[in-house]
């Protein structure tokens, strides 16, 4: 019941555009994504000597 | 306000007289672009656009050179802090060295445009030289404010020319439009300059925009 | 998302709210709004008269382009917030605004020409306005960086970073009209940005598109945003356990001194 | 209330004010280098006409708090007041009458020592006559139009000293204003930038023994906070240094 897309000639640049956004977003999560996994790591190196010393 | 400007770009003006380090190199560089372009082109005379284009890229490529070399006296001689300590208004500090890159382009673009004319430009340059120096003078404006801008943003960073060029250039883009656009029809043997005043009205919008914007951002630059 | 910034010591006087609060519906909002313009731009939406199915990556490229152009006008106005206030968190705002516009910005120089590439054959198209404007905003805003990085003093950085997001953020419009002006307009203005030849449903699927662009924008930033801060807040702390460290206090040991907060940050 | 110009050491008005205003007034000044706190919690004040030494091992703030008070670094937190003014809203106010001598002798190389004065004598509004004044005092005269570039150390020194007074400052800044001087050229400066000047004075030095000599209080900074302050009468200098330099 969904006509069916004229993917045709213009169809692989619109279906290229479209992978772009999505790559562009996915690279800028991934960039957000190292930042918060060095946040996590520089965490753990600071309480690291907190658990070892029972305050 | 206005003495304070005189005493900083009488200053500035000395220095330069007494080291020339600025406003001889930019010729310099500016010939040396011209026969870097009669080789690149291919081409003994050019007119049109095309002379419009090579003109005011050359400019503007001499131009960075003088906004790189701006704040040198300042930077490496601790005359910065002179400034800081003295009772002036500090937005004073921006409209001397923009006063003063004003002076350097008007100096550069005396030897620069005769040199033009006489190793590229085929039509002759006597006829266009009166809406030419209009053009001239009106875009050195812009790109003075915006170069004692970007140069007094750069100062406090490491790679100070380069990222001081790297600003600059995308800045005055509209100022190579506008300019480029109403040299052309001058630089195209006898054709009335059309639409000058539309180029010219643009200019002075933009000139507008990058004098109002500094005053009232540029304090802050030299805060601490 | 519970407020960031719990802090063990009750003396703490202010909990500093974090940035992440409201993450979560907004996200789903977003998901949500993308959903629909991206159902209604393939099946709602009728096909351009003579560009036909190509026509569709407008409804991409146009709000895109909108969104980070809003995104650098907008850390124009946090960058002369944070000077005019001395808040740094207006710096922090106005530096992830211009961190996404510009990441917008290729997508939309990317999506510019495949669609000048789809319509006109080649790649890259001189007489294209919005393509050529954006080419000339991304290589200034692409110093951006570079010019934070080379600064080491954080004060300074912030300041100077400030400056010239106010003076860019200035610039972008005119470099538009200046861009606009300097072509002379040969070939048709296929995606003038008021959109005002176009049919409802195509008008309806653009507002939709632009909507869900801006509701990314500002999902994204708020990400970044909660993130950015994150790591400040840590280096406080760091900051923080070192310096009682110097004092020769016990290694390590993250003493709450009475009255200062653990986990406040320096403001 | 605006402070009446020049009028420190008491008010005329019948204002309810406590003390008689002092010259510099510092509470709980605190101030971040990059990331690192250069000083911090510094509280300490210096009555018009008098000197107040500030002493402390390299790295414990002397320079950034003297910075401070020439109104070039803000304070961060705490409260500076400097010849009726507070900082950093009305440092505009002060800056024409602060003598600030840092290690930067703040000069340009390409100009002579006369163009230089001239340059700060117009832009602080001050008479063409006071350069040919202020190069005698300090023995300058003859090499006043060498540029700067070809001056030796210790005459650049002399030069800067004389920038430093050339606008007849209310308030000096003196970080080890002694440094690369012979004696005699010491002796020659003491008008100018010693207690002889009876100007108020704070004085940045590593010279114990002369501080606590010239001058009337004394503040020691170690890791940017205050380690020592008194009187110089009641300090021994085997003391102080033993306390700062440890």
């Amino acid at each position: 019941m969904l006509p069916a897309l004229p993917l045709g000639q213009g169809g692989a640049y619109v279906a290229g555009a479209f992978i772009v956004f999505v790559v562009l977003i996915l690279v800028y999560v991934a960039i957000i994504g190292a930042k918060i996994a060095r946040i996590e790591r520089e965490l753990a190196e600071l309480s690291e000597p907190v658990e070892r010393r029972p305050s | 306000m206005t003495r304070a400007v005189a005493t900083l770009l009488a200053k500035d003006l000395r220095v330069e007289l007494r080291t020339r380090e600025s406003v001889p190199a930019m010729a310099l560089f500016a010939v040396c672009v011209f026969v870097l372009f009669h080789f690149g082109l291919d081409q003994d005379a050019i007119d049109g656009a095309l002379a419009a284009g090579v003109l005011w890229v050359t400019l503007l490529l001499a131009a960075v050179l003088g906004v790189g070399r701006l704040f040198v006296a300042e930077r490496e001689q601790g005359g910065l802090e002179g400034l800081l300590l003295a009772p002036i208004d500090r937005t004073a500090v921006w409209v001397a060295k923009a006063a003063a890159l004003f002076i350097f382009l008007v100096a550069l673009e005396l030897v620069t445009v005769p040199a033009f004319a006489l190793l590229l430009l085929g039509p002759g340059l006597l006829e266009a030289l009166g809406p030419l120096t209009a053009i001239l003078l009106l875009a050195d404006v812009g790109l003075a404010a915006v170069g004692a801008l970007v140069a007094a943003l750069a100062v406090e960073s490491r790679a100070r020319e380069l990222i001081a060029a790297l600003l600059f250039l995308p800045l005055v883009v509209p100022v190579v439009v506008a300019g480029a656009a109403a040299t052309e029809p001058l630089f195209s043997g006898s054709q009335a300059p059309q639409e000058l005043g539309r180029w010219l009205v643009f200019l002075a919008i933009y000139n507008a925009l990058f004098v109002v914007l500094p005053v009232a951002v540029f304090d802050y630059l030299l805060e601490d | 998302m519970t407020s960031l910034a719990s802090t063990s010591d009750p003396s703490a006087a202010k909990v500093r709210r974090g940035f992440g609060r409201g993450l979560v519906p907004l996200s789903a909002v977003t998901l949500v709004a993308m959903a629909v313009a991206l159902g209604m731009v393939f099946f709602y939406a009728p096909l351009d008269a003579d560009q036909g199915f190509v026509q569709k990556i407008f409804y991409l490229h146009v709000p895109m382009a909108l969104v980070a152009l809003v995104g650098f006008i907008a850390a124009g106005v946090m960058g002369f917030a944070h000077l005019r206030s001395g808040d740094r968190r207006w710096d922090l705002r106005s530096y992830v605004a211009i961190h996404i516009s510009t990441i917008l910005a290729v997508g939309v120089l990317a999506t510019g020409s495949i669609w000048a590439r789809a319509s006109w054959g080649h790649w890259w198209v001189w007489s294209e306005p919005m393509l050529v404007a954006f080419l000339i905003v991304f290589l200034l805003y692409a110093v951006y960086p570079m010019l934070r990085f080379s600064i080491e003093d954080p004060g300074r950085q912030a300041r100077s970073a400030s400056v010239f997001a106010v003076a860019a953020g200035a610039f972008v419009p005119l470099n538009f009209a200046a861009v606009r002006s300097a072509q002379s307009l040969t070939h048709p203005q296929v995606f003038s940005t008021t959109g005002g030849g176009m049919p409802g449903e195509m008008f309806a699927t653009f507002l939709v598109g632009l909507v869900a662009m801006a509701l990314l924008f500002v999902t994204l930033w708020k990400l970044e945003l909660t993130a950015k801060h994150a790591a400040e807040q840590l280096r406080a702390v760091r900051r923080r356990i070192e310096a009682a460290a110097d004092d020769g206090d016990p290694v390590g040991a993250p003493v709450a001194e009475p009255g200062r907060p653990l986990a406040g940050a320096a403001s | 209330m605006p402070e009446p110009a020049g009028a420190l050491v008491a008010r005329q008005e019948g204002a309810p004010e406590p003390r008689p205003a002092a010259a510099v007034e510092l509470r709980g000044l605190g101030r971040d280098y990059g990331e690192r706190p250069a000083l911090t919690d510094v509280s300490v004040r210096l009555e018009a006409g008098q000197t107040l030494a500030v002493l402390g091992s390299n790295g414990a703030g002397k320079s950034t708090l003297l910075r401070v008070l020439a109104t070039l670094l803000r304070p961060h937190t705490g409260t500076v007041s400097l010849l009726g003014a507070t900082l950093p809203a009305e440092a505009h106010r002060v800056r024409g009458r602060i003598g600030y001598l840092g290690h930067e002798p703040l000069l340009y190389r390409d100009l002579s020592g006369r163009e230089n004065l001239l340059f700060h004598a117009r832009l602080h509004g001050v008479a063409p006559a006071r350069v040919d004044e202020v190069l005698a005092a300090v023995g300058l005269s003859a090499r006043a139009n060498d540029p700067v570039r070809q001056l030796s150390r210790g005459t650049v020194q002399r030069l800067a000293v004389a920038r430093a007074v050339l606008h007849e400052p209310e308030l000096l800044l003196l970080d080890e204003p002694r440094a690369g001087l012979d004696p005699a050229a010491s002796e020659r400066l003491e008008p100018l930038i010693g207690r002889g000047s009876g100007r108020t004075r704070v004085l940045v030095t590593h010279d114990v023994e002369g501080a606590l000599a010239e001058s009337h209080g004394v503040l020691g900074l170690r890791r940017g906070r205050v380690a020592l302050e008194a009187p110089a009468g009641e300090l021994d200098p085997a003391e102080v240094r033993s306390e700062l330099y440890r």
